[in-house]
């Protein structure tokens, strides 16, 4: 697969030796820049996919129904944060700045993962984030924390383990719901029929309309495809819903003893091509809220740069004078 | 042990609604990492009120919890100072607000971890260490908005100006907490105060800013005369377990 | 008569969410006479969000009223379209989001005074008066805006490319509003397209406007799936009766 | 009463004749600087209060329990605002100009009546408004519909008329309240003990602590003294009080035979003297709402003065192509 250019620079032969043998890229080592670019990327969008994503969970802090659900919600949109801000280190040991990531999030040109476009308006929906949006999540991640590039293997350790806790706590969330009164196991069947779908394209499209997936297989920056990990996920959550006593959306899902997987229907991918070009309920109403605490700040940033700078200026008199 | 109940509750409302005012900050504040810096100080500030309401609850022993007390009481009775219910604003209004509260609240928590209440002095013990990062912060960031630029000079002395005064409150006493403060249990509030004027005195200088001459004291959330403020923060506080009556969750 | 009901509720739900929007400014709009029209348009919406919840409840007869279906009601069983419950914004997106809900109302308003449910054209023959004011004095303001200074054209274009797109949502129909069309008691929305188009064309092209061109057609409130602002209008709007259960205003 | 300078001046004499006549004195009339003065101070004050007095009771508009007291509530807020312009008017009649008023509002200037310097955290607070401080306005105003100055008397009766249907809304909400749930009737009375000595202020100071009245007395801008109103205002609301089955927080409050009016305690006067000077609960809290909406709304504003100035030339440029 190698085109004509390339295959003349040994050190990329080497690099690929390298990695089909599972050998970790660091920093400092030499890399095909179609590999960084590639990773910078995927980081990056990682990274603001943890930023966005503070939003529909960060909607119910203030209205959580007791003080231990709070001060968990809390917890894990901090932890939210904090995979970003180290997400966004890994993407600059590749030499990009966070800065020009954060302005191209801010300028819509970057992506983020599309499911951060659908709203929250029940309290379910904390729990159906944590359970699916946070289950399919490690999914997609936890391959990742084998990834060929060091940084962003290290990364993905530390997030799969957060996200664990994160995903238990969101199903913990769902089950007092299904054991609950009959309005709370509305709430939870009406969020488990939000997010169903949602989270199942959250795996990207179906492998024969996925064109970068062969490189990036090579690269090990991805390693398994997407329809296995859909189908991954629908076998892990179909007897997690059947447990909770909740339906799942989909009139085509029947356990197949041949395959030995579980069949399930086509996601909507129109609707999903409609969020991704910014046209999902929240996509506009994500970045202008993003925008807004960017800009309200703006005069913060800049006391504590002005400050910075007069210290600066007061040690160097000091030291002059000394 | 009514006593006890009361002063609990008081201490526990300061936690809990100062916890909640910082949490409407989530991203939404200036920088990321603030985002993260105020959540931790909402979570020990909320971990607090759990273990003092709680504590109250226990005491009490009239079948209420945590939750209860925290989403099931109106606005008069609410117990915690004026100054920890007044909104956010700007982000220099938030940090002043922090400040006084950390400035005085630090020895508070050295003072309580001494108290012949064993909860009381468990919750100050390890509220102590927290309230020290929290001093810390505030007053760096009190120093870069007043020492920045002109602009948040400008905001920083504005919400200086308007906050200042809710500070007093903080140093009340009354017949009750005297009657705690004799039985080993409760804080002499007015002895704290050198200690927060020296320290917040320090702290203005170093970030250029002047103490407003006010007489003005604003007072009243001890006995549960409350400003219209709080009454939209327990709105939405207080929404689901008003709007889903006797569900567990 | 199942089919009336929830077409009432649509009806009913659309204004009383913008008359709650409309309620937020008062003394808070940038003139005192903003104030009193502000003010009018929340009266009058309000009005006939009582007289359409009123007529739901004695259609469907199980013992609701006027206020337990505002008050008691969760964010997925209101039916409004998305346009009314966008928070007001600066006063530009407050005229904007009035301007397009007018350039609707009066003509739907119009064509609903001939409906064969007797309420619905009564409530409608009333509002076609108020709603000719309602745009009167929203076309009014946004030509004001738009051709006025800089800052008010680029606050209006702003506010218009924002909310535009959401006025798509009013002209959809469905199975249950095309049995009611035939039956004669509810108005073709989609007929009434061409004079809403007309219409805001001419007041954009005086207010010097252009109008985004976009395929972003934010729709599902008469689902029920509503934005997130919509939660937090209801935790403060449904607060006493959820506060105080079972008990009379 | 007079001093030797004003009796000089004939008109001043015939002003005095008409005045303590019952004449009414219009805008176009000759009038003493000294009571042109008096009257722009007291009517923009009155205004003011109508402005300011929005506030307090428009804190329940979106919270209002039903949708019935929501519209009455709406409506009776409306009145207010109302009620100030029209004020602002009858200022305008003597020469003050509405701009350079609400300037002197803004700056702190100017005093608006000290009754909205306290909060309402309860909706019980809106009905004892309506029903105690609405009913002292209305003792205090309903003197005022025979003052001498004609715009501000003809202002007067209609703020009255107003106010009067208020009054009955306040007493309903009460009513209800007291004859409702165990809560309903606690948050009643509470409101009737924060409301009670502040609304008994509203009469102002005792007469020998008044040194203005007489001056106005004379002029018929004031036409009973304020204990004289204030014992009104007692002897009127304490059988509604009982009316309702709530107590009236004055261990002191007796009928007394002799009399025949109520005796009654001490207002506590330092603390009306505190919220006067500025120290109230809410009175920053009141100016700065007010600051606020007047600089938020600055734009908007402009913007209507640009767009009357473009249709002027515009329409200047047509006359003179014509």
């Amino acid at each position: 697969m190698k085109d004509a250019l390339t295959a003349t620079d040994p050190r990329e032969t080497a690099f690929e030796e390298h990695v089909s043998a599972d050998g970790q890229v660091e920093p400092k080592d030499w890399m095909p820049e179609a590999y960084r670019k590639t990773l910078v990327r995927q980081i990056s969008q990682h990274a603001h996919s943890e930023i966005i994503g503070m939003q529909p969970e960060g909607n119910w802090i203030t209205r959580a129904p007791s003080l231990r659900r709070k001060v968990a919600l809390i917890a894990k949109v901090q932890d939210e944060a904090g995979h970003g801000l180290y997400l966004y280190s890994a993407a600059e040991t590749l030499g990009a700045s966070r800065d020009d990531m954060v302005d191209a999030l801010l300028e819509g040109k970057a992506k983020y993962s599309s499911i951060f476009n659908y709203p929250t308006p029940t309290w379910a929906d904390i729990g159906a984030i944590g359970w699916l949006v946070d289950g399919a999540a490690i999914t997609n991640q936890v391959p990742l924390c084998r990834t060929s590039y060091g940084p962003y293997a290290r990364a993905m350790v530390r997030v799969c383990k957060e996200e664990s806790f994160h995903q238990r706590q969101g199903y913990e969330i769902m089950l007092q719901l299904a054991r609950g009164t009959d309005a709370q196991k509305k709430m939870a069947q009406e969020a488990l029929n939000r997010w169903w779908w949602p989270c199942l394209m959250m795996f990207g499209p179906p492998d024969h309309d996925s064109p970068n997936s062969a490189r990036s297989m090579a690269w090990k920056i991805k390693r398994h495809s997407n329809d296995e990990l859909r189908q991954r996920f629908v076998d892990q959550t179909v007897p997690q819903a059947e447990f909770l006593g909740l339906s799942i959306p989909d009139p085509d899902l029947k356990w197949n003893e041949e395959r030995g997987h579980y069949d399930f229907g086509t996601p909507p991918w129109d609707e999903f091509m409609e969020v991704v070009k910014g046209n999902g309920p929240c996509n506009r109403q994500r970045l202008n809220a993003r925008r807004k605490a960017h800009d309200d700040g703006a005069w913060v940033r800049e006391a504590a740069l002005a400050h910075a700078e007069k210290r600066r200026e007061r040690a160097e008199a000091a030291s002059q004078a000394a | 042990a009514a006593d006890v109940v009361a002063y609990a509750l008081r201490l526990g409302d300061d936690s809990l609604i100062l916890g909640q005012r910082l949490s409407e900050w989530c991203a939404k504040s200036p920088e990321m990492e603030l985002d993260i810096a105020l959540m931790n100080l909402s979570l020990d500030l909320f971990g607090r009120a759990r273990t003092l309401l709680s504590h109250a609850a226990a005491l009490e022993n009239e079948g209420r919890d945590e939750d209860s007390i925290a989403f099931l009481r109106d606005i008069g009775d609410f117990r915690n100072v004026l100054l920890v219910e007044q909104p956010n604003g700007d982000f220099a209004e938030t940090i002043v607000r922090q400040v006084l509260f950390d400035c005085f609240d630090l020895p508070f928590q050295e003072a309580l971890a001494a108290s012949a209440d064993e909860t009381l002095a468990a919750v100050a013990a390890k509220a102590v260490k927290e309230s020290a990062y929290h001093l810390r912060f505030s007053a760096n960031w009190l120093i870069r908005l007043g020492d920045g630029t002109e602009e948040s000079h400008r905001r920083a002395q504005a919400a200086l100006d308007a906050l200042a005064p809710y500070a007093h409150e903080l140093f009340e006493t009354d017949a009750l907490e005297d009657r705690l403060i004799k039985a080993g249990v409760a804080v002499d509030r007015a002895a704290l105060r050198p200690r927060f004027d020296e320290r917040l005195a320090a702290i203005l200088k170093e970030a250029t800013l002047t103490l407003p001459g006010t007489e003005w004291r604003p007072t009243g959330g001890r006995r549960g005369e409350h400003s219209e403020a709080l009454g939209f923060l327990l709105a939405e506080m207080q929404w689901m377990q008003r709007a889903y009556p006797d569900s567990e969750w």
